[in-house]
């Protein structure tokens, strides 16, 4: 029975199409998964909204842009503080965010006024700053306040300015993924092919699919360096709003994370004729894999060699040090989508770790195609997961570690299984060949503490382990 | 010099103080045990707000979403409250209590919440025999006041839910210490006990923080039972120790069970706290004990090595939920620090007349500011004029990069307070709270200094 | 690899981790109750001691001095022992001990401090008859050892001329925590009240954080009464939970009254903690309450949050008493700090022999280094040095220049901690008190990262 | 009864000869308190050692000067983070205390090795200091260590260095007013005249009996440089060791505190006859007084006047808007001696506050002389006045606020009265005209102080005055 009913689900029956199993020998043509549906209300599901998904995973990483959210205060306050997207310029996406503050007069006459003063306002008050992108949110998309029309005035008002509009608002979709979507294509409709860049060297690339998270983007730019190659855009760690803007001038677009920007990238293909090259820039084999392929596009095979050998020689002691004695771990990869089939098969190459359990948000058929390929026989594969599942699937597989977020892993916490922030990372970047180091670290870390066989023993016991009395 | 009372001008907000009411509702929410909060609107509402509980508390609460989606916006959400409902009856068979809190989208809709309940009351019956869950209509629009409102409100109908008639007399007292932490509702169960006075505190969240326990076992949930709720009209009298966050459910009391409210200031401080311990001493006719007046001569005792040395005519900014804020400006009254600046985040006109402002402004012989409707650009802003001149910031997490930028000494208090450990667990309220409040108040001066190397060297001995 | 115990190899001392011997005689001395040391030798010796304790405690502490002049180092002081004692017992008519403190001055002219005191007692009984002053011989020659084993030796003499005879079992415990905060003696005696056990803790200091009262009373005494000495021979047992700091104390009710002794780590961390109380459990038949497991859950649930996210590799160093900083570093392997350097203050050869410190050393897979007779200095050099990386320091205030000049974040622990506020009252030992340490140690690290724009985005969200 | 016997003191009848309650119309012709006597033991008495005095009241200050104490450890341990007087180059003589260490065995065979090695490592460990004291204390005294030879020995194998050695154990004298004598009479007879300052006015003092507690040398050196007054010395504020070799080329010695450095202004004015002039620094009058007496002694009268008026249109407004809240003030004085009677009547005069009590430490008869002369009739004057005497005194007098040491601070808050810190100063420093607005201004805070208030309400009474329950 590789679709699986957990005792937990009876009530819920539908939720069998949602959770496989995998058997020797099965693969996708067998059995897929049911994504990209309906959360079946009531259930703790583990999803945020669309709003999230264009504004807080990809417009909000943006270092020099006002992030304006069309709504009640909610909004912006729930997307703010939740992220770790540092920047070059001193994390100013991470420090501010913006609202229209929505009030009920507002509602029922409407939000355009209100919008318009507080764009202004917003300009006003940060001088130096002349980008930004307008979100609706449920509310304004409700009452259909027009927000393109605002910004249209706006910049008519302001010819210094450029303004990007995203109407997405939460109840859109079924999860932050439409969000991912619906920015990435009016991205692509209106402001790529707006700017012109420069052109720094004959190999350009945008690198799509990448939020800086961690310090990742920063990371990888390290190597783009000595590759000499040219990064366009970043789409969209650590990058400015007019970056994106010339993203037609690339030669090649390499892409990370082709959930959140795959979109995009299959865009400047239909339209400017760009090669999309997906690469996994997670794991030490993935890593050296993505730069190989990159430098062969360019011919410069021997620079991405050379790149590869350093960074090994530096980094792959490290690895295998960790990698000695994470053997065997037993992980759970509980995200959005893409980072179960990033990392199942890493983990399992570059550090020997067993990825038991694997829980997608917001994965489409296409991720899971992908993970179920890569992973491994006795796995769960679950399409949006929800509390009740995790508990009974934690018993199931005893995992050691889960990668997860931070709510879920203090829930964890109590079962004694220590998370790692599968979203920001603990102690970033995990990118790249020192990124991966940094991951096993923080894996191993987690693993071997103290406080977990601490909070096993019952001191009430009387064998209890952790009676230390010391010898006369 | 004197205190102006002013407003934001702008329209707009940047970086908010507060978030929205179905937040503060869906605190309250947790606050009952057995009870899932069931947010009606996108999934987001609950998400995000799910996950600024687990920055604070470090610790997990369960909402639930009914998941809106398009469908819903077009043709009304009824289907996925009553879906949600039944599944989280089904799947969870301790549930007793579902507030259903409305946001700002089935508000919009229209969505008919009262009727859905009562046919959501009907199918429990009839699957449940025999069970009772207690469905709570949460009005809390996103685009009315702020987490503050949705937090009273909340609360009040959970009230008009559950304590539904008046029984016999049991003896107990009522607290409502408005949306404070676990180590203030902590506090003010150790100070009743001290007291012998049995109370019930609405919400009671001291599992709030909770044990890694060799079996497993999870603890995270409000204490206050369906019995506490129902009680609350039996009581011989509430105190409503905050005027924005429940002091409304102690009125309500008042008028349907004629149970006394005593609205008092919320016992930031050491008279604000005095005045507490003496109004449970005349309701109840129990003598306040040695050891509370030794406690607060401990809490006078330190306060004392630290107020003249240290924090006399130190001009601080205090954001956060208005009690708190006023609370807190009283409190540094008493410690000789000068409250230069008040902000206060939403659109409540009630601020402007509440007496405790009126009495600071009449106190006022120097430059005191309290704006209202505030956001943190506003603290921003001044905290660059050089006028202004702010020595120290009392203010939650939300505030960090002002002070973080600025160079300005900030202790973090209220909610929430993620980028510092372990602060929902001690009090901020009662005697201990307000020398554990100064003490870290000169603590965070003192590395101030340090770090900055001024006059670092006053305390080679003080 | 592999852990190195090396020794000091200068001669000389700059900035030393400990006082002399008399004082911490001084300490142990206070503890008692109605007792005024008399500290034999010139005025500095208890002059600067009271200012010690005072500026750690923000107390003032009665302690006398024979007040040596020249006259005395030629003909002996001994007019001086009998006056002073004379003096003390006619203007404190309350005053039952009297703790006999030599200094290096009169060890080196010889006073025969037995002698005198056979004299004084002799005055005292016709002066006063029917009331009786305990003079307690305590031989603290300043240039032995350290405050450590005066506090040591001061706490043995206490007991050998108080506890003199074996009586009717009284079913009580004998604890002797060392040289601790109030904060652990108030965590200790509640853990014994929530097992249930009656236990004395010597020395009780409680009371060394008072109260102003309204009444202007002044509690600021040990709380140990003669009673509870004399009764230390008649317990039922003696937990020693500290090496240096009154085990022999515990050693010598054994072996004189038959006492049983149970030699047990310090408390500091987790495991140490569950080996007290189980030790307790053992000796009493008493259970281990739910209540202390669940704080024990919840000091392992906060510290989850910070071991392999903040905590894991930093390289700490320690230095203090070393009974704290062997606990110490015990309780950072638990919360995965790296302990990379231990500096123990004073010539005891016993230091390098201990049993903690040789299972530190079997442990250590990383460098790890304990300085035995270390200065201050050792620890600046070393952490001015690169190749040492120190992440972190915990030690008390008189190294804070250390961590202020080199940019170190260091969390104040032991004694003296004059230049934070209120730190004599936090437990630092049991489970409440390696939580405390370990949130303070994650808050120190928090404001670092921030002053100096070092990743505070991390905390953001964590 | 001018000279009053406590009712604690009646077992120690001979403390009545230490404590005068001034009655109007006497003077000190008629009665004088007896001081500098030795203590009675067992009477918790206030005062140090003479080690002390030499230590850490004078030599201790010096910035770029090793403090080497032979003795046992708590020597130096006990002189260290006691004082607040900070330095220009990063308060050097702040962070430093260095000590021989002596142990059983020196004991019996002597320490002068252990002292040399010591020496030889200090400065072998600190190569940018060339300047050392040595002390000697109770026990290296007794067992007959020859100081000054090791001195020499280390002078004579280190050309670079220069040390100065005193001999002031601290059972010397009565209290810590020995250690100042042998200091002064010491550096005087071996170091004066051993170094040629640069004379760069014509117009040149040393500034005598100041310690720069809380900055005072500090701010008062704003006031000389406007002036065009070249300080040679300062006696020891913010001082280099070698400033101090150079005081015979000074034209006038301006003293401030008589009792710590008057001796060394004999000694100059005896064997290089510069004048002595006495001022005091605290206050506004007085401050203004003493500038006006070393203007006039160079006749630069104008130059004071100008300096005087800059002064007071800055700081009297802030001075008066004290006074009219300090008037009234009942003032305790429990310090050492000297700022009995400099502070006496600058309080009074300046700011409106009686001083009801005063006890020194180890004033001489001339402290008493000066004190009574300028002090009010109702006041207590008492020599080493002891903790019971205080609690009596302070029930007869009830003051407002009380200067004094920090310990004696924490006993008598319990009384609810608060206290300054008269040695170090709470906000300092207190010297010159911004000086003693900061001292009322601390005088202010300490006594508007609503945890008085608090703190004298007993909570359980019907009546109390915090009961401030709010208005419907």
């Amino acid at each position: 029975m590789p679709m699986v009913l957990l005792e937990c689900d009876k009530d819920i029956p539908e939720r069998e199409r949602h959770i496989y199993l995998k058997v020797d020998g099965e693969d996708t043509r067998d059995f897929l998964p049911i994504s990209n549906a309906p959360t079946i209300p009531g259930t703790l599901s583990e999803r945020g909204c669309s709003f999230c998904g264009a504004k807080l995973v990809i417009g909000g990483v943006l270092k020099d842009t006002i992030q304006m959210i069309h709504g009640p205060i909610g909004c912006a306050y729930d997307t703010w503080h939740t992220k770790r997207y540092p920047t070059d310029n001193g994390h100013f996406n991470l420090k501010y965010v913006w609202s229209t503050d929505m009030k009920e007069s507002h509602i029922v006459f409407g939000g355009e006024k209100r919008l318009e003063k507080s764009m202004h306002e917003a300009f006003d008050e940060m001088p130096d700053i002349k980008r930004m992108i307008v979100y609706t949110t449920c509310p304004t998309a409700l009452i259909g306040d027009d927000i393109r029309a605002v910004a249209k005035r706006v910049m008519g008002d302001r010819p210094d300015v450029d303004i990007f509009t995203c109407e997405c608002p939460g109840f859109a979709g079924v999860s932050q993924s439409k969000g991912h979507h619906v920015l990435n294509i009016g991205w692509v409709n209106e402001k790529v092919g707006t700017v012109e860049p420069e052109i720094t060297s004959k190999y350009t690339i945008n690198f799509i699919g990448d939020y800086n998270i961690g310090g990742d983007t920063q990371l990888l730019q390290k190597y783009w360096d000595k590759l000499g190659i040219q990064v366009i855009a970043h789409f969209t760690g650590n990058a400015n709003y007019d970056d994106l803007r010339g993203m037609h001038r690339a030669q090649l677009n390499v892409v990370n994370c082709a959930r959140s920007a795959g979109y995009i990238a299959n865009e400047l293909k239909k339209r400017y004729g760009i090669p999309r090259l997906d690469i996994d820039s997670w794991g030490f084999n993935y890593m050296a894999e993505g730069i190989r392929k990159v430098c062969t596009f360019f011919g410069i095979e021997e620079k991405g060699e050379a790149l590869i050998a350093e960074e090994y020689a530096k980094w792959k002691p490290q690895l295998d040090w960790y990698k000695e004695r994470l053997k065997g771990t037993k992980m759970a990869i509980w995200t959005g989508g893409p980072r179960l089939w990033h990392w199942t098969k890493s983990v399992e190459d570059d550090l020997g770790v067993q990825v038991v359990a694997m829980s997608s948000k917001f994965g489409h058929q296409e991720d899971f195609e992908k993970v179920i390929a890569r992973g491994q026989s006795g796995t769960y594969y679950i399409d949006d997961g929800n509390e009740l599942e995790f508990f009974e699937i934690i018993g199931l597989v005893k995992p050691d570690v889960i990668f997860t977020g931070p709510r879920v892993g203090e829930l964890v916490k109590k079962l004694h299984i220590p998370y790692i922030n599968g979203h920001a990372y603990h102690n970033g970047p995990y990118m790249g060949f020192e990124g991966f180091v940094n991951l096993a670290r923080d894996m191993y870390n987690a693993v071997h503490n103290p406080l977990l066989t601490l909070a096993a023993t019952d001191i009430r016991g009387t064998t209890a382990a952790t009676s230390l009395e010391a010898a006369e | 010099m004197g205190c102006e009372i002013t407003t934001k001008e702008r329209a707009g907000v940047i970086n908010p103080m507060y978030d929205c009411q179905p937040a503060g509702a869906q605190f309250a929410g947790i606050g009952i045990k057995d009870s899932i909060p069931l947010v009606h609107g996108g999934q987001g509402c609950c998400m995000f707000v799910r996950l600024l509980f687990a920055q604070h508390f470090k610790e997990n609460f369960d909402i639930a979403s009914t998941s809106l989606h398009e469908d819903s916006a077009v043709f009304g959400g009824h289907k996925r409250i009553q879906d949600g409902v039944m599944v989280l009856a089904q799947r969870y068979p301790d549930l007793r209590v579902i507030p259903l809190i409305t946001t700002c989208s089935t508000e919009v809709i229209g969505d008919d919440i009262e009727g859905n309940i009562a046919q959501c009351n009907a199918a429990l019956k009839e699957a449940f025999p025999g069970r009772k869950i207690h469905i709570v209509p949460v009005h809390t629009p996103s685009f009315k006041g702020s987490q503050v409102g949705g937090y009273s409100e909340c609360l009040l109908s959970v009230i008009k839910t559950i304590a539904t008639h008046k029984g016999a007399p049991n003896g107990k007292l009522n607290l409502f210490p408005g949306w404070v932490n676990p180590g203030d509702v902590m506090l003010l169960k150790r100070y009743m006990r001290e007291m012998d006075v049995d109370a019930t505190v609405f919400m009671d969240t001291e599992d709030f923080d909770s044990p890694m326990m060799p079996d497993k076992s999870i603890h995270t949930h409000g204490r206050t039972t369906v019995e506490d709720i129902a009680g609350a009209a039996n009581a011989i009298g509430s105190l409503a120790l905050a005027r924005y966050e429940g002091g409304t459910s102690a009125q309500y009391l008042q008028t349907e069970f004629e149970v006394p409210n005593t609205q008092l200031n919320s016992p930031y401080g050491i008279a604000n706290t005095d005045a507490m311990l003496q109004a449970v001493s005349r309701i109840t006719g129990k003598p306040i004990p040695e050891s509370l007046v030794r406690e607060r001569g401990i809490a006078i005792d330190a306060l004392q090595d630290l107020a003249h040395m240290f924090f006399a005519g130190k001009r601080v900014a205090l954001f956060g939920h208005p009690d708190l804020v006023i609370g807190l400006a009283q409190f540094c009254l008493e410690v000789e620090l000068k409250p230069v600046l008040l902000l206060l985040g939403d659109d409540n006109s009630k601020y402007k007349k509440d007496p405790r402002i009126l009495d600071l402004k009449a106190k006022a012989d120097w430059d005191m500011e309290v704006v209202c409707n505030a956001d943190l650009w506003e603290l921003e802003k001044r905290v660059k004029n050089p006028d202004y001149q702010i020595d120290l910031i009392l203010g939650h997490s939300k505030g960090r990069y002002v002070a973080i930028e600025h160079n300005i000494p900030m202790v973090r208090v209220g909610f929430p307070t993620f980028d510092r450990a372990g602060l929902y667990r001690k009090p901020t309220m009662g005697y201990q709270g307000a020398m554990d409040l100064g003490e870290s108040i000169a603590n965070t001066l003192f590395a101030h200094m340090e770090f900055n190397k001024d006059r670092e060297w006053l305390l080679n001995t003080w």
